[in-house]
C-alpha cells in the first residue's frame, strides 16, 4: 500500500470526529427538541428543495457561462500545436494550422522610414514580424495573429484581447493587449458516476497556451527600424 | 388451562443464579402480586415470562407457547416498567396513537380520560417527564392496551402516594370491566394487598409461597410470652421470625395450621396470640436471615 | 375456564413489521435531520473547491477551480454507517420491544428503515451536488462556470442509483458491526483493529480480500454492480438476523 | 366504610361482617338481591375474588341463598341467623376475654357484674341523648 501523508490521516480523522459529533448532537439532543411536525417539515422542505434544484439550475441565466460565451474545442483543434514562431522563421501564417487572425489594421503611409515602438517598453516582448511587400503601394498592413488558448477543453480565443496598433506620423505604436484574468469553475462528475460512465475527458485534456504575433506588411520603399526586436522575413 | 406455567425454571447470568428451580402456574383473569425484596429476581422472572430473556433451563409456557421471541405472546402481552423507551421525537399523544396501532384491544377513550385526570400534556415529550409522570404515563399505556396478559414491574416508582392510590383503583376498576391476567411486582405488599387475588413470594431467586391473598393473613400467627414457654411450645416448628422482647420474653411467628393445637394452650400458658400483618409476613418469609436485622446485633 | 375463553390476537409477521416500520420512520425523524446536517456540512466544505490550478502567459491568466460534491456523498456514506450501528444499540432496541415485536420483526423493520434511509440518502446526496452548483452560481458570480454545471438527467439518475447501492452495502455492514457489538462488547476493540488490519496487513497477506473488494466495488456496469451489491447486502443482513435472533432484549 | 387492613382481620371476614351489619340495620330486605362481588370490589377497592369469599361465608351459613344465574339473595331467616351466630360466637368470645382479664386482675364476679351494669347505664344514657 502506498504511504499516506500522516497530516491527511489526521485531517480525515478530525473530519470523521466532527461528523460523529454532529450526528450525535442532532440525534441525542434534548437541545434539539423540535416538534415532530417541525422536524418533518424541515426534512420534507430539504428534500423538496433538492428535488427542485435540477429544475432551478436549468432556469438560471447563463450569460456568464463559459459554455455560452466560448466555443467548446473540438478534438481536432486540441491536438494542433500552433507554433507562431515558425512565422518568425519565415513560414506563411495561412499555412499553420490553429493560427487565426485576431485583428487587422491598414494604414496609408507615404513616408520612407517607419519607427516601430512597443509599449510598455522593457516589460513586454512583443513578437513582431515585418515583411516588405513587392510594391510600394503606400499601405501598411498589420495583422494580429494568435493561436488558441485552450483550457479544460474550452477555447478561450473569443475572449482574447488583441494588441493595439496605431500610426502616428512615422511612428507605429504597438501596445500590448490588456491583461486578462479569468476564473473558471468546473465541476467534476461524482465518483459514483465516473465509476459507471468513466472519467470526464477533462482529466486527460492538455492545456494550450495562446500566443500572439504582430505581422506587419510594409510597402517596398519603407525602411523599418525599431528598438524592439523585429524579425524580418522575405515574402515566399 | 393456565395463562402462565413454569416448570423448574432456572436462570443464570454468568455465575449468578437469578432464578432457581421455580415451578408455578398462574390462571386466567387473576391479579397476582409478585412480592419480594430487591434483587429477589422479580424482574428477571417477569422478563422471562414476557419473552425478553431466555430461561437457562426448565420450561416456560405463556398462552401454551414458549414466550421467548414469540410474536403471538408479544402481541397479547404488555410489559410495563420504568425502563420503557419511546422515540424522543414523538409526543405523548403520538406515542398513544402508535400504541393503538400495535394493540388490537387498545382503548383510546380510557387513555384520553386517564390523561385528563392525571393532567398529562399530550404535546409533551416522554423524556421530559418527571419520574413519577413517566410512571403514570407508562401505567396508562399498560391499562389502555387491555392485553390478556398485563405485566407491571414496580409500576409506581416515583409516583406520589395519591397517584399510587389512584393507579391501583384505576387498575381494579378496569379489571372489573375487562378481566384479564395481571401481574404486579412490588417489594412492598401493603398498598396493593387489597386488589390482589393471589400472591407470589419470591426471594433469593426461589419461590417462597404462592397463595390466595385472603389466606395469607391466616397463614401465620405470632406468639409472645416467656421465652422458655415459647421455646417449649414451638419446638420442632418452622419459625418464620423470632425476636427477643424485654429480658426473658420472645416474639415468634409460626404457621397457623401447625400451631392450631398450641393456640388453645397458649392462653393458659400466659402467651399472647396476635395475627400477623400480611406485609410483615412477606418480609419475614423473604428476609435473608431468620430473626431479621436483629440477628446481626444479637451475636455481636 | 379454558384458554379458549381468551380472545388472543394472532399477529402476522408482515403486519407487525409494517407497523414497526411506520413507527420507526415516525420516531427516527431525527436521524434524517442528522443527514440533513451532514449533507449541508459537506456542501459548505465543498464550496471552497476541491482543487485549483492556473495557467498564464503574457496576455491571459486562467485559474481553474474544480468543484465536486464527492465529499457530500462520503459524508452521507458515513452518516448511514453511524445510523446502522446506532439502531442496533440497546436504546433503540428497547424502543422496539416496548410494543409488539419479536427479534425477526425488529430486524426486518430495521432493514426496511435502512433501505428507506439509503434511498433518501442516495437521492439527497446526489441532488446536493446540484444544490452545490446553484449555491456556487450565486455566491461566486464572477466565475465563468463550465463543464458539468448542468448534468444530464440520466447521468444524475446513474449517480443516484450507484449511491443508493453503496449506501445499502454500507448500511448492511454497519448493521452487522452493530449486531456483533451487541453479541459481545469485545468487538468494539476487534472491529477497528480488524479494519486497520484489513487495510494494511491483510491486503498484503491475503490478496483474496482485495479481489473480493475489487469484484464488488470495481464493477463498471451498473446492472452487474446492482446484482453484486444487492446479493452481498442481502447476505450480510441475513447473517445479522441469524446472529441476533437469540439475543436477549430489554 | 374503609377497610381496616392494619388489624389482622382478613378482608373477606370484614366484608362478611359489613354485610351482616347492613342486614341487621335493615338496609337489605328479605329475598332482596345483595351486592355482587363486583360491586363490593368496586366499593371497597378489593379484588372481586376476595369479595366473593366474603359473600360465600354468608352463603355457607345460610344467610344468603343463590338463584342460578341471578346472584345471591337474602334468605328470610337471615337476621335471626346472624343474631344467633353473633351471640354464640362473638359475644361468647368477648365475655370469655372479659372473664379472663378479670381473673388476671383478681376482680371478683360481683365487681365484674356491677361494672357491666354501669357500662349498660352509660350506654343507655348515650342512647337517650342521641334519641332526644
Amino acid at each position: 500500500m502506498a504511504t499516506i501523508d500522516p497530516l491527511l490521516v489526521i485531517l480525515f480523522m478530525a473530519n470523521l470526529l466532527i461528523l460523529v459529533l454532529v450526528i450525535l448532537f442532532v440525534v441525542k439532543s434534548g437541545c434539539f427538541s423540535l416538534q415532530n411536525k417541525i422536524q418533518f417539515w424541515l426534512i420534507a422542505g430539504y428534500i423538496l428543495l433538492l428535488l427542485a434544484s435540477p429544475v432551478v439550475i436549468q432556469m438560471l441565466p447563463k450569460e456568464n457561462f463559459a459554455d455560452e460565451r466560448i466555443k467548446k474545442v473540438s478534438e481536432k483543434d486540441l491536438y494542433v500545436q500552433a507554433d507562431l514562431y515558425t512565422i518568425a522563421q519565415g513560414a506563411s501564417p495561412e499555412q499553420i494550422k490553429g493560427v487565426f487572425v485576431l485583428e487587422q489594421w491598414e494604414f496609408p503611409y507615404n513616408g520612407s522610414m517607419l519607427n516601430v515602438v512597443v509599449r510598455p517598453l522593457y516589460e513586454y516582448d512583443a513578437v513582431i514580424v515585418v515583411e516588405r511587400k513587392d510594391s510600394a503601394d503606400g499601405k501598411i498592413e498589420a495583422v494580429n495573429y494568435a493561436s488558441k488558448p485552450i483550457v479544460e477543453l474550452i477555447d478561450l480565443s473569443e475572449i482574447m484581447k488583441p494588441h493595439k496598433v496605431a500610426l502616428d506620423g512615422n511612428v507605429l505604436k504597438v501596445t500590448a493587449p490588456e491583461f486578462l484574468q479569468i476564473e473558471l469553475g468546473v465541476f467534476r462528475n461524482e465518483f459514483v458516476i465516473s465509476q459507471i460512465l468513466g472519467d470526464t475527458e477533462l482529466e486527460s485534456a492538455p492545456w494550450r497556451h495562446g500566443s500572439q504575433l504582430i505581422y506587419l506588411r510594409v510597402p517596398a520603399d519603407v525602411e523599418v527600424q525599431s528598438e524592439a526586436s523585429v524579425h524580418f522575413v522575405e515574402k515566399q | 388451562m393456565d395463562v402462565i406455567s413454569c416448570q423448574e425454571l432456572t436462570k443464570t447470568f454468568g455465575r449468578v443464579r437469578a432464578l432457581n428451580n421455580i415451578t408455578f402456574t398462574i390462571g386466567q383473569n387473576r391479579i397476582t402480586g409478585l412480592i419480594g425484596p430487591n434483587g429477589a429476581g422479580k424482574t428477571t422472572l417477569l422478563k422471562i415470562i414476557a419473552g425478553f430473556l431466555r430461561a437457562s433451563s426448565g420450561e416456560v409456557r405463556v398462552f401454551s407457547e414458549d414466550p421467548f421471541n414469540n410474536l403471538k405472546v408479544a402481541a397479547n402481552m404488555i410489559f410495563i416498567d420504568d425502563q420503557m423507551r419511546f422515540p424522543q421525537s414523538l409526543t405523548l399523544s403520538e406515542i398513544l396513537a402508535s400504541a393503538a396501532a400495535f394493540y388490537e384491544n387498545w382503548d383510546m377513550e380510557l387513555a384520553r380520560r386517564l390523561f385528563d385526570y392525571f393532567s398529562l400534556d399530550p404535546e409533551q415529550y416522554h423524556h421530559k417527564l418527571s419520574k413519577g409522570m413517566k410512571s403514570t404515563f407508562n401505567m396508562i399505556i399498560g391499562l389502555a392496551a387491555r392485553c390478556p396478559l398485563t405485566i407491571f414491574d414496580e409500576p409506581t416508582t416515583g409516583m406520589d402516594a395519591g397517584v399510587r392510590k389512584d393507579f391501583y383503583r384505576a387498575l381494579l376498576r378496569d379489571y372489573l370491566r375487562k378481566p384479564r391476567t395481571i401481574i404486579i411486582s412490588s417489594h412492598l405488599l401493603n398498598e396493593i394487598e387489597d386488589i390482589l387475588e393471589d400472591i407470589f413470594l419470591l426471594s433469593g431467586g426461589e419461590k417462597r409461597l404462592q397463595t390466595p391473598v385472603s389466606d395469607l393473613k391466616e397463614f401465620a400467627v405470632a406468639l409472645r410470652g416467656k421465652r422458655e414457654v415459647i421455646d417449649k411450645l414451638t419446638a420442632g416448628q418452622e419459625i418464620y421470625y423470632q425476636k427477643s422482647v424485654g429480658k426473658d420474653h420472645s416474639y415468634v411467628v409460626i404457621r397457623r395450621d401447625a400451631a392450631e393445637g398450641l393456640l388453645k394452650k397458649a392462653g393458659r400458658d400466659g402467651l399472647e396470640v396476635f395475627p400477623v400483618k400480611a406485609d410483615d409476613l412477606c418480609v419475614y418469609l423473604t428476609s435473608r436471615k431468620r430473626g431479621g436485622i436483629d440477628s446481626v446485633f444479637d451475636r455481636y | 375456564m379454558s384458554l379458549t375463553d381468551i380472545s388472543l390476537t394472532e399477529p402476522s409477521l408482515f403486519d407487525t413489521v409494517k407497523k414497526q416500520f411506520l413507527y420507526k420512520l415516525k420516531g427516527r425523524l431525527g436521524l434524517f435531520l442528522a443527514m440533513m446536517g451532514v449533507q449541508i456540512m459537506g456542501l459548505l466544505f465543498s464550496l471552497s473547491g476541491a482543487s485549483s490550478h492556473g495557467m498564464g502567459d503574457n496576455f491571459l491568466y486562467v485559474s481553474v477551480n474544480e468543484f465536486s460534491s464527492d465529499l457530500i456523498i462520503w459524508f452521507t456514506f458515513f452518516w448511514i454507517f453511524v445510523v446502522a450501528v446506532l439502531i442496533t444499540t440497546k436504546d433503540y432496541q428497547n424502543i422496539d420491544f416496548t410494543f409488539v415485536a419479536n427479534r425477526l420483526s425488529s430486524h426486518l423493520s430495521n432493514v426496511g428503515f435502512l433501505i428507506t434511509a439509503a434511498v433518501i440518502g442516495g437521492v439527497t446526496a446526489m441532488l446536493s451536488g446540484t444544490l452545490l452548483r446553484i449555491v456556487i452560481y450565486f455566491i461566486r458570480g464572477r466565475y465563468m462556470l463550465s463543464e458539468n454545471f448542468i448534468t444530464d438527467p440520466e447521468v444524475i439518475l446513474t449517480g443516484i442509483a450507484v449511491t443508493i447501492l453503496y449506501l445499502l452495502l454500507i448500511s448492511a455492514l454497519g448493521y452487522f458491526c452493530g449486531v456483533l457489538v451487541q453479541l459481545s462488547k469485545v468487538f468494539i476493540v476487534i472491529l477497528p483493529a480488524l479494519y486497520i488490519g484489513t487495510v494494511d496487513f491483510l491486503a498484503r497477506e491475503l490478496p483474496v480480500i482485495v479481489k473480493v473488494y475489487n469484484f464488488i466495488i470495481g464493477e463498471n456496469s451498473l446492472a452487474l454492480l446492482a446484482v453484486k451489491v444487492l446479493i452481498t447486502t442481502a447476505l450480510i443482513y441475513a447473517c445479522s438476523c441469524v446472529l441476533a435472533n437469540r439475543l436477549e432484549v430489554r | 366504610m374503609e377497610l381496616n387492613s392494619v388489624e389482622g382481620k382478613p378482608i373477606y371476614v370484614q366484608i362478611a361482617e359489613w354485610l351482616e351489619n347492613e342486614i341487621l340495620c335493615g338496609n337489605i330486605k328479605e329475598n332482596e338481591k345483595i351486592y355482587s362481588q363486583y360491586q363490593l370490589a368496586e366499593m371497597f377497592n378489593i379484588n372481586p375474588a376476595t369479595a366473593a369469599k366474603g359473600i360465600n361465608i354468608l352463603a355457607d351459613q345460610g344467610i344468603l341463598y343463590k338463584k342460578r344465574g341471578l346472584g345471591m339473595f337474602l334468605s328470610p331467616e337471615a337476621k335471626e341467623k346472624i343474631r344467633d351466630k353473633r351471640k354464640n360466637h362473638t359475644l361468647k368470645r368477648l365475655v370469655e376475654e372479659v372473664v379472663f382479664e378479670a381473673r388476671l386482675l383478681g376482680v371478683s364476679e360481683a365487681e365484674l357484674l356491677s361494672m357491666i351494669r354501669d357500662a349498660g347505664k352509660v350506654f343507655d344514657e348515650h342512647e337517650g341523648i342521641e334519641g332526644g
